[in-house]
């Protein structure tokens, strides 16, 4: 079984919000599963349902700047991994040192 | 006014009652899983399909009650001895195990299309209007189960062995789904059906005969043998009978 | 940043209503209460799935049988989004089965007692989940944020099932004699079990849960919350609970013969009138059910 | 190139909300990019990026939006009910009925 997590719309126009996520074992049954959780009840006009594996997740304060200091949340060492990437990344797209 | 003789308005009564007690009996027994699924997100959504049923069971009694100019659904629904009810010999069974519903509710679901199939364009405009709801709502009935037969009879030996053994014993039963509805000529006739049954018996198996050839799955037998729709019925049935009529009877007055 | 001084601004991060979600870093101390917590929740859900469930198949009206099986179906998806949020925190579905099962961890107590007649329905959708509801409205603004925004789905559900219950109760009182005699009757054997159900008056400075506003309301706010909405909605019917000491005081609080803890202490250890044979219909149906867990659930479709 | 969806976190405990989607190569790139967009100038507390390749997407109204009544599970199937049955069962209680 994986994971998978579940984007919802509420009414036309609406963004897609997270709503949660559920187990199954392959695409076709985390669609209809998808379906049952976040609109039996005719509450949702489109849902995106993706594999957890399939998403890259940033959450690094450092690198987010969010407007409050959380440096406590990330342990020792994430940070240094992701910014070495992040400077490879910017290296190839010929931006060199951004500030 | 009535737009049919009293010959078809007879036979449409029939068939509405049976379609209706199909889908009310199924989603009773179906029901039973609610809480007891193999997986937390299956039984949301084996819920959800035994729910539609009691739904669509609603429908069609409002439209008996209607033809009759009497009655509601519930006095329909609850309101007959156990010889009372007309629904296909499939449905005499109970809920057994998971691969037994799956293939009942897989055999049901499909010979149940091609009833509204014969159905979409019924001369019967009230029906006709009930039937385009269902289809909707009978679509992903049809993706789920067909997802489930896929994976039980490609799951390994355990599941394939019990989807057979399901289906062998069902096979027989299933066909009365698409039997036992006295003057189904007439209603064809009439253009309430597309076609007799015997010829929706037939498009059905052969809408199936690929899948089940491709998943090596036991074939229907040729045709269904003996009373399809009662008066005669099961002991499990008897049984469900008491138990949806309990409350109702133990107090015959009350409000519910 | 040394270990305890990572605990420290956590610590003051949560009690200034900080929020934690899944991926961050915890102390591992928090970690385990808030798994503990919200397993224990989700073993509730899926344990309170069976007094009603009984019912789903004896339902009156068509309508009813889609309102009840429509909220035994939601306590079932509750059980699915808690036991996922705490499964996020580390302990896999299927070990906090086992461990519900064996006996080993626990679930509330108003779910170890039996129902007699339809009237049970009305008043466990009414009044139980309206007790719950009081508890788990609170639990909204939970300092672990992924069971905050599953209680907010979960509040919003519970909301519906106290409407159909509450419409059971008003149609039976104004039904036949004996149909109200049967709600008071059921009245009478829930109001002991829902007069535990919050818990016996704790400390709230010794209350870990509530330091860390995993929770955030104690035992006796949340029972006071309940009385004050809910003894005036069951004596404006004709319904009267079975405590002649129950009553307010002038400042509104209420006052009313001590729940009995000991009974409480019993019946959550396993020791309730159904407790044993509940667990034994979960094991049977969950042994019943594991080939497929084993098989179909246990990999993609085959290509 | 791949179209990637990006998720962002606007504030703390609040869910993830689709933000817009960006065009990258692969991942790092994509990561890169939606720090940029969508981290840093927005203030996000954390992003989620995705191809959109591995996204499903359901809106069909067959399944989302079904003919057929549920009031059954939304507060409207019950409280004009109980709007009426209240003010009867209060009638019936007031008048000092003997139960």
């Amino acid at each position: 079984m994986q994971v998978y997590e579940v984007f919802r719309r509420e009414r036309e126009g609406g963004p897609m919000q997270h709503a949660g996520n559920l187990l199954a074992p392959d695409a076709e049954l985390a669609r209809h599963y998808a379906r049952e959780f976040y609109g039996r009840r005719q509450e949702s006009v489109r849902l995106w349902i993706v594999p957890r594996s399939a998403i890259l997740d940033l959450d690094d304060p450092d690198l987010l700047q969010p407007p409050f200091d959380r440096s406590f949340k990330k342990p020792a060492g994430y940070s240094t991994e992701i910014k070495a990437k992040l400077a490879a990344a910017r290296a190839r797209a010929g931006e060199g040192e951004v500030r | 006014v009535n737009q049919f003789d009293p010959e078809t308005t007879q036979a449409l009564k029939h068939l509405l009652l049976a379609t209706a007690d199909d889908e009310f009996v199924i989603g009773y027994w179906d029901s039973e899983w609610t809480g007891i699924a193999p997986v937390l997100e299956e039984d949301v959504a084996f819920a959800s399909l035994a729910q539609d049923e009691i739904g669509h069971a609603q429908a069609l009694y409002q439209l008996l009650a209607n033809l009759e100019g009497r009655g509601d659904p519930d006095t329909i629904a609850y309101g007959r001895p156990p010889e009372g009810y007309r629904h296909a010999r499939l449905l005499d069974h109970p809920r057994t195990d998971w691969a037994f519903s799956v293939a009942r509710r897989f055999l049901y679901d499909t010979a149940d299309a091609a009833r509204l199939d014969a159905l979409a364009g019924s001369s019967y405009e009230p029906l006709a209007g009930v039937v385009a709801k269902m289809r909707r709502e009978e679509r992903y009935h049809l993706l789920h189960m067909h997802a489930w037969v896929e994976r039980l009879a490609t799951g390994g030996e355990e599941p394939r062995a019990r989807l057979a053994a399901a289906l062998e014993r069902l096979w027989p039963d299933a066909l009365c789904v698409l039997d036992g509805i006295d003057g189904d000529g007439v209603l064809a006739e009439a253009g309430v059906l597309a076609e007799p049954m015997a010829a929706i018996r037939r498009r059905w198996l052969a809408g199936l005969a690929p899948e089940l050839a491709r998943l090596g799955l036991p074939a229907p037998p040729a045709a269904p043998t003996g009373a399809c729709r009662g008066p005669g019925r099961s002991d499990d049935f008897r049984w469900l009978w008491e138990q949806l009529t309990m409350v109702r009877r133990s107090d015959p007055e009350a409000v519910w | 940043m040394s270990e305890s001084e990572r605990v420290q601004q956590f610590n003051r991060h949560v009690a200034s209503g900080g929020k934690v979600e899944a991926t961050d870093w915890m102390p591992e101390e928090y970690r385990q209460a808030v798994c503990r917590f919200v397993e224990m929740h989700a073993n509730s859900e899926l344990m309170g799935v069976l007094p009603e469930r009984e019912w789903i198949l004896r339902a009156p009206t068509l309508k009813r049988k889609l309102a009840l099986s429509a909220k035994v179906q939601d306590e079932v998806g509750h059980a699915q989004l808690l036991y996922r949020v705490a499964e996020d925190l580390g302990k896999p579905r299927q070990a906090m089965l086992a461990d519900l099962l064996a006996g080993r961890t626990k679930f509330h107590n108003v779910f170890h007692y039996p129902t007699h007649s339809w009237a049970d329905v009305g008043i466990i959708a009414w009044l139980v989940d309206a007790a719950a509801i009081v508890a788990q409205q609170a639990l909204r603004e939970s300092s672990y944020a992924p069971y905050g925004r599953t209680m907010k789905k979960i509040c919003w559900e519970e909301s519906v099932h106290i409407l159909h219950g509450r419409d059971v109760v008003l149609t039976m009182m104004n039904g036949t004699a004996r149909q109200r005699a049967l709600v008071q009757d059921a009245l009478e054997r829930w109001w002991g079990p829902l007069m535990q159900m919050h818990g016996p008056r704790t400390d709230p400075a010794k209350d870990r849960d509530l330091a860390w506003r995993i929770k955030n309301k104690d035992n006796e706010t949340l029972r006071q919350e309940f009385l004050t909405v809910y003894v005036p909605r069951i004596r404006e019917i004709g319904l009267e609970p079975p405590d002649p000491e129950l009553g307010q005081d002038d400042t509104g609080r209420w006052h009313y013969t001590e729940p009995d803890w000991k009974e409480l202490y019993a019946v959550v250890t396993g020791h309730g009138p159904k407790s044993a044979e509940r667990l034994e219909l979960r094991r049977l149906h969950y042994a019943e059910t594991q080939w497929v867990r084993d098989t179909v659930m246990a990999a993609p479709l085959a290509a």
